[in-house]
């Protein structure tokens, strides 16, 4: 399809769609974030050539395949680094990191929080099934204790990373999470994630038909899930329920859930406010699980902070003004030169 | 300025070595590249070797504290530092109890008397005090009481002791230079640079440095001083540099003339963390570097400036290259340029973090699963690292492939005269980027070129859209395929697109006779070991030749020819057999092994000596 | 149940292959499986090669997504699943479309007409239907309906259409047991233990096994059956084994003779995560897995479990090793006894991850930097991965070294009979740890045995305080040293200590005449390959001789001799070369390669065409 | 030293010296870190042979060589995966995690991270110099934006990582900080990890004379200090300054400085819970820094989870209850078999 070099008016998702058969398990998740990815692009209506797909290994990473964009299917773990050196030389370039669970959080931890911490202007999206998919069904940082897989038979052992956690210790500039069958909710995360300058950082709970279905029941089913999920909206109390009769306080300097009416109202409930200078609320809303707690979706955290790429390049644009553009011949006869006849 | 009336004899030398050493916090270093650049503008070819501890600063006045600073200023040119000191300057007894054995027999020995104290004894293993029980006699022994004379020196300023002592490497420094004829001049104007903003302190070093020189002239203890004679060097312009230097501004010069933006990702490590500084300070040459979180990020992080357009470059060391490994595959299978420089060190492991060795040319070539070939390249010297870099960007750019420049602790730190060039006759390295497609044809990133190599398009070019991946792909359009042929079809053909390099870089020279009883070889930074070493043997009228390789990978079309002309092949190289084990594997040729493992480089004496059975054993 | 009346000739044969194929879904390793092991419990000889998508499953119908496995039981000892098929049974357009080219010359097809539709012909790339077209005319091809019979067969069972059609497997596994004269047992026992729990499924897949031998019964298209005699196993009990699972045995194993606690730390990787998935299930063994963050954490675990005194062992693919390539450094350098496992698949970097390849053989010799050396040991077929994975322990604690393991994807995933081993017989492997001091002696932590190999003194004793590190040891003390001409004396004892142990291993067999016109040498998975075709060489006379190498580093001690005793040498491996290099390199024999690089295993018919060649140039 | 194998009845510091000879910089602070871990050690009189230091690389790293116990000076950033492995196998031991702010933050970091998700009973001290010391000089994680170090003429561009709030955001269930020269105080600190149950995480302020001297003048100047440092105790409000008339107060969901007198009394100040439940005050006083706030040093946070090396052996003993101790003959004859005369 790299063929047809103009982008039509009004794109459409399939002028997104690489000429390559997607090859994930019928019923994974991993399709429906695919679909969002293609439909945010094409509402936004971004020009495929600079667009580039970066990702690691695992199920989610073949991703970049199926884009009609730039890619690189790199090495298990290395997105980000990746896509450090490519945004610092490329600013202009639309770049995204696909990554998974293992991907990301085990092998690819450490790229991950100081890709983060840098606050490159990247974005960054980690498919989490909480299991390893392409190696078949290993537990993950992200499977819960006790978890039973082909290498913990006896049930997992290591307590899960709670990633968003990490992500705003690394104080993350953008946090978010969906869900892969919440179709209007991801493509929303998307095009926020898109439009945000610095590194976005969305998780996306994602279910793997084959070695992990229904892990994320709770936040698909109808029955549940608006109770097991509340949707974040700026400047709105933490309202949630199918409902809308329950809500998030503060008790001391923890959250606590509250029915309305019986003695709560919507004015003692916690306001969402995205933009805090300080990641202390987001901090509180990554700590909340199900049961115990309905768990947040949406935009935990959207604020600005100097990007590295940019900081990176406006070295380079004063260090010209100050120095003059480097001449090499200069450079070479500093100092201490001598002459031979 | 040297002063006017000369009372005593001057004795003319082809060549002189010295060695600086003292405590880690005595200035040697400092010492050394003031004498380097002084002989260097005084004409000189010179050579240095520092070498330094491990540790930042162990406790003073401990062996493990000691550094050194040596250099051979000579009128001929030159190619090593010297195996031998004519002149050692020892600041404390730890510095003599680890820098004699390299004194020449009667050769000048100047001590810092107030570094000889008990304390400074004990610490470096003296029973009594060397200078009290004649085990010195056989040299020219020069007591100086640094300290005292430096404080004297400085008296009037007004400084703290502490302040003050710090000046005594000068002091050191003026009766070398006076021993030797060098002018003061190049170490005034260095003071006023470094120190103009502390006058007190620039004045002090001043005073200390003349002490130094005037007590050279009216000590009665030194009778006779050395001259050197300019060299006769290729006319131009030159400048002392470190290979580090060399390579850091290689780069930024195969930038220019490419026309690409440099991209330079690294992980701080000993011996190569200097060329990332000298990079980060040239920010006005569009130069950006990248301090990644470890060294698999930089690598990845280069991968993907590369991907970007742009000349994207990492160094390290040892201990790097082996976290490289995995990235480095996946560099092979997109096919995109970039370098890899390796600054070696003595291993395995952490080994000897601050010594010199040639013992990852092994890894180089085979570090990586699967069959993943590379280009490799090597400096001989200190100067020649600007032009490897140079020459391995032309490489990576016309084969599209990450290409490795092997350097070593001795090249890189160590320092030697470097004509300079005129940025208008260096070569330009052409490189090309597809632009939109025009004939409505399905692009094909893997399309091959005549050297074999892909197109090196660009994310922001409309219509070139593909994905590139660690997964093998099919020839042509690289989509990912699981087809057996394809496999084995772009595993061959990434190994002749390697090999095919082999037509494209100059012929192996020979120095020395044609054919003959042995030839050497030699890779890196013993070029000038080596070369020096066969030098001496032609002079005996020796039937040697030397063959030394900047391609190590591929090998150079002469390379066999060259060796079959030879009775014997000795190959000399600072590991336990690497580059023989090559050549036995490639020509079966029974190449004998000149081989040290010491964390030092090779002295001219031993090669010598060595190559001289290999000749004997001939005749 | 075999049926009583036989109305069908049967057709005795020395050997059969048959192959299962279909979608990732459609249970075909399942049925390759059954058929083995009722192939093994009749006594055969069996080999088998399972072969699957990259893609866990890719959609329904496509090429991608088709998943075989071959089998071969005979009535004598085999050594390979075979090369081409006499029985091809296909579920899909998708499946014979990838596999027909395997099947013989008119030979057996049996096709699931249903999986013939038109979308499945479209995904297969079929302009019309293979079935109608003529152009299978030239086998002998048989249209089975399986899905309609299957879902006759289960129907009272109320299963849903979807859970109907899983039986499918079942119902051709029928259909080729009485095609091959197999009895039901074993698999009816199989469906018990699986499905006891879910009667109904297990009740259907019951019936659809049984249905699918029946209409083998009954059908008039088929008009004989097969028949292979048990084969002429050495006495004893057998069972049948996967490489994977041949090597965590040997491990558990290795660890009990040696009364160590088994330590494996590891990170998942295609195809060595199979060797986690059984250790870990072996908890009351003392088993303790690990599954690290990555392999980089993997392979320190496993330096911080054998400083502990576990029997420390990882296992990992290629890309795997590139990522502990530096820790292993520091395995070396602290001289602690662990085991590495490399079960290669075809690279470079992520390449095809599925596929098998022998190329990470010049990465375990020298891909880590400095002078690095360790002990290599390959398996050559499933069951021997038993006997490396104790050989390979013994020798790491007899000389205090990592000891690397290549296994491969073929090896790994293959399967064949082993004769099961009484614990008791098993040789013990010996294995010390000093106690506290008695006489007040400074402990040496690198003080040498008569194998150079130093004490493994565990933390807890007291009085044996030591540290180990990755910076060169003092010999003896192991205390930090920067001295020369210790690191010198240090890189060549630990070489010296690994070359030694070419005296402690067998000497190398010789398959065929001592001397001869060819030897072929080869090592790992390929024996198999290898060894039918020389027998089958020697069946028309010719003079060649087989020598299969388990050691790679050190080579045996006799290999060099035999090598001389042969006009020729030829050495089979799937890769561009590289143990021929190390031979060229070692011996300076110009060794001839016999390589395939297509990340699949070598048919015999190829490797006699081609040794046949090199017999040919001799005469 | 190794050869007195008993150890005295009141072990004093130097019977945990060994016979190395030190060899930092004179004046770093890694000397009086040192010399508190001895006298700990020797405080608590463990026997010498039970103790393990793992290191990486650097000034910091080079710990182990001088402390007369069992070590392993390894390789840069490994050292928690050295001492994971070690640590399941032999419980039994005090395993000490020597490491810097390079080496366990840089290169390291995603083994810090797992160890501390996966609470192994390891004590891990970060000495934290904000700086590269043994490479001379280059900036680290931890150095503040604009710092000007060798790798950053014009300033650092990276924002660096708050470590106390990603231990925290991992869930660690022992996080303190104390600082080199305060010697009574990292005495305590070093007792309480040792004593912990768990991954013990110290952050340890040290002043690395030659490449970034006086980096915590603010925490060791008598002038300042009581003004810059809050010391954390369990239970009481969060007192500090001078005349301890500052305190935190909660306002909204942030830390807010109030001063004592003025509208603010005792009683409105955050009181310290270092076992609390959830991680929010710990989170908050990681948040704190000098000199909008004074920083705050002592144990954040102690708490009871799971330990990993425990976990694992437990399953050993489950599996061999439950199933008896494996017979590899019954192993081998398990499944299908058959046997030939
Ligand atoms: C260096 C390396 N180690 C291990 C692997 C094997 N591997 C591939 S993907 C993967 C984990 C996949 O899990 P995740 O990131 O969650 O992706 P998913 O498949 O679940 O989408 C592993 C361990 C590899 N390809 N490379
Ligand atoms: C694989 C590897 N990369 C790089 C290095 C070089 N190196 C040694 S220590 C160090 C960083 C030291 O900083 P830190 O951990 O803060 O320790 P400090 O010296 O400050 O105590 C680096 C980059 C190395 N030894 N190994
Ligand atoms: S294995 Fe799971 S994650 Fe992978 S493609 Fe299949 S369903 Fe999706
Ligand atoms: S460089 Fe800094 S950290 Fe290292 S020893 Fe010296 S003072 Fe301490
Ligand atoms: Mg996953
Ligand atoms: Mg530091």
């Amino acid at each position: 399809m790299s063929t047809e070099t103009a982008l039509p008016e009004k794109p459409k998702a399939t002028d997104y769609a690489s000429d390559q058969e997607v090859r994930w398990c019928p019923g994974c998740g991993d399709y429906a974030i695919l679909a969002q990815m293609k439909k945010t692009l094409a509402s936004m209506a971004i020009p495929r050539e600079n667009v580039v797909f970066i990702s690691g290994i695992g199920c989610s990473s073949r991703f970049p395949y199926y884009m009609n964009t730039y890619g690189m299917h790199s090495i298990h773990g290395r997105a980000p680094a990746v896509a450090t050196g490519l945004k610092v030389m490329r600013p202009e370039l639309s770049v995204f990191v696909i990554t998974g669970d293992g991907d990301g959080l085990s092998i690819g931890g450490n790229h991950l929080i100081h890709a983060i911490r840098r606050n490159l202007d990247i974005n960054i999206i980690l498919f989490n099934n909480r299991i390893y998919g392409l190696t078949k069904g290993q537990y993950s940082p992200t499977s819960p204790l006790a978890k039973v897989t082909k290498s913990s038979p006896m049930g997992s052992i290591d307590n899960p990373l709670n990633i968003l956690s990490v992500a705003i210790g690394c104080e993350a500039s953008f946090v978010a999470r969906s869900v892969d069958v919440n179709t209007k909710h991801l493509g929303m995360c998307l095009e926020r994630a898109t439009e945000h300058h610095g590194t976005s950082f969305i998780e996306v709970y994602q279910n793997c038909v084959v070695f992990n279905d229904g892990a994320y029941d709770y936040a698909t089913d109808r029955k549940i899930r608006s109770d097991a999920l509340l949707e974040l909206e700026h400047g709105k109390p933490l309202v949630f329920g199918k409902d809308r009769d329950k809500g998030i306080r503060l008790s001391g300097i923890d959250p606590e859930v509250v029915t309305l009416g019986d003695g709560a109202s919507e004015s003692d409930l916690l306001v969402h406010d995205e933009a805090a200078a300080e990641p202390s609320l987001a901090y509180f809303l990554t700590r909340m699980h199900y049961p115990a707690f309905p768990e947040p979706i949406g935009i935990f955290r959207c604020v600005d902070r100097p990007q590295y790429d940019e900081m990176l390049n406006d070295q380079i644009s004063q260090a010209v003004e100050k120095q003059g553009p480097g001449s090499l011949d200069k450079l070479f006869h500093s100092g201490e030169t001598w002459t031979v006849q | 300025m040297a002063p006017a009336e000369q009372r005593k004899p001057v004795v003319d030398l082809d060549a002189a070595t010295v060695r600086f050493c003292g405590d880690s916090g005595d200035g040697m270093q400092l010492a050394g590249t003031q004498l380097t650049n002084t002989s260097a503008l005084a004409g000189n070819d010179v050579a240095t070797f520092p070498d330094y501890p491990a540790e930042i600063r162990a406790p003073r006045g401990t062996k493990a504290g000691v550094s050194g600073f040596q250099i051979r200023f000579a009128a001929d040119k030159i190619f090593t530092p010297g195996d031998q000191v004519n002149a050692l300057v020892t600041m404390n007894a730890a510095a003599l109890a680890t820098n004699l054995q390299d004194l020449e027999p009667h050769g000048i020995l100047i001590v810092n008397e107030d570094g000889f104290g008990k304390r400074d004894l004990e610490l470096a293993g003296y029973e009594h005090s060397p200078l009290e029980d004649g085990s010195l006699d056989s040299y020219q022994l020069y007591r100086v009481d640094m300290t005292k004379m430096t404080r004297a020196a400085v008296k009037e300023l007004g400084l703290s002791t502490k302040e003050a002592d710090r000046c005594r490497n000068f002091f050191a420094m003026g009766l070398v230079f006076w021993l030797y004829d060098r002018s003061l001049d190049p170490t005034e104007r260095f003071i006023i640079e470094k120190f103009g903003r502390r006058p007190a302190i620039a004045e002090a070093n001043q005073k200390a440095l003349r002490a130094g020189y005037n007590f050279g002239i009216t000590t009665e203890a030194i009778v006779r001083r050395f001259a050197v004679r300019p060299a006769e060097l290729p006319p131009g312009t030159y400048r002392n540099i470190t290979g580090n230097m060399a390579l850091a501004w290689g780069l930024i010069a195969a930038a220019k003339t490419s026309d690409c933006h440099l991209f330079y990702g690294t992980y701080p490590i000993t011996p190569a963390s200097d060329i990332l500084h000298e990079l980060s300070r040239r920010k006005n040459f569009d130069v950006r570097t990248f301090q990644a979180e470890d060294e698999i990020a930089a690598m990845a992080s280069v991968v993907g400036a590369a991907f970007g357009g742009a000349m994207a470059v990492t160094g390290t060391s040892g201990p790097g290259v082996s976290l490289k490994s995995e990235a480095m595959g996946l560099a092979v299978m997109t096919e995109l340029p970039m370098l890899v420089i390796n600054v070696q060190r003595a291993g395995p492991s952490t080994g000897l973090p601050t010594k010199t060795e040639q013992a990852d040319l092994l890894q180089a070539l085979y570090g990586r699963h699967g069959e993943c070939p590379l280009p490799i390249l090597a400096a001989r010297s200190p100067a020649d690292c600007f032009e490897v870099a140079m020459e391995a960007w032309r490489i990576a750019t016309r084969y599209m492939t990450p290409v490795m420049i092997l350097s070593d602790a001795y090249v890189a730190n160590g320092s030697e005269p470097w004509r300079i060039p005129e940025m208008g006759d260096l070569p330009r390295i052409p490189v090309n980027h597809p632009g939109p497609p025009t004939d409505g044809e399905p692009f094909l990133p893997y399309a091959r070129d005549e050297h074999l190599s892909r197109p090196w398009a660009l994310p922001g070019t409309p219509g070139l859209m593909h994905r590139l991946g660690g997964l093998e792909g099919q020839k042509q359009t690289g989509a990912v395929s699981y087809d057996p042929a394809n496999h084995e079809y772009m595993i061959r053909l990434r190994a002749r697109k390697v090999a095919g390099i082999a037509n494209d870089i100059p012929l192996q020279e020979l120095e020395g006779p044609e054919s003959g009883s042995v030839v050497v070889l030699s890779w890196g930074g013993t070029y000038g070991a080596v070369a020096t070493a066969v030098r001496q043997l032609w002079e005996d009228g020796a039937s040697v030749a030397h063959a030394h390789l900047r391609y190590l990978s591929p090998l150079p079309a002469n390379l066999e020819q060259i060796l079959q002309r030879f009775d014997r092949v000795v190959v000399a190289e600072l590991n336990a057999g690497q580059l023989r084990g090559v050549l036995r594997k490639e020509f079966l040729v029974d190449a004998v092994g000149l081989n040290k493992i010491t964390g030092r480089p090779f002295t001219v004496a031993e090669l010598v000596e060595a190559i001289q059975q290999e000749l004997d054993k001939k005749s």
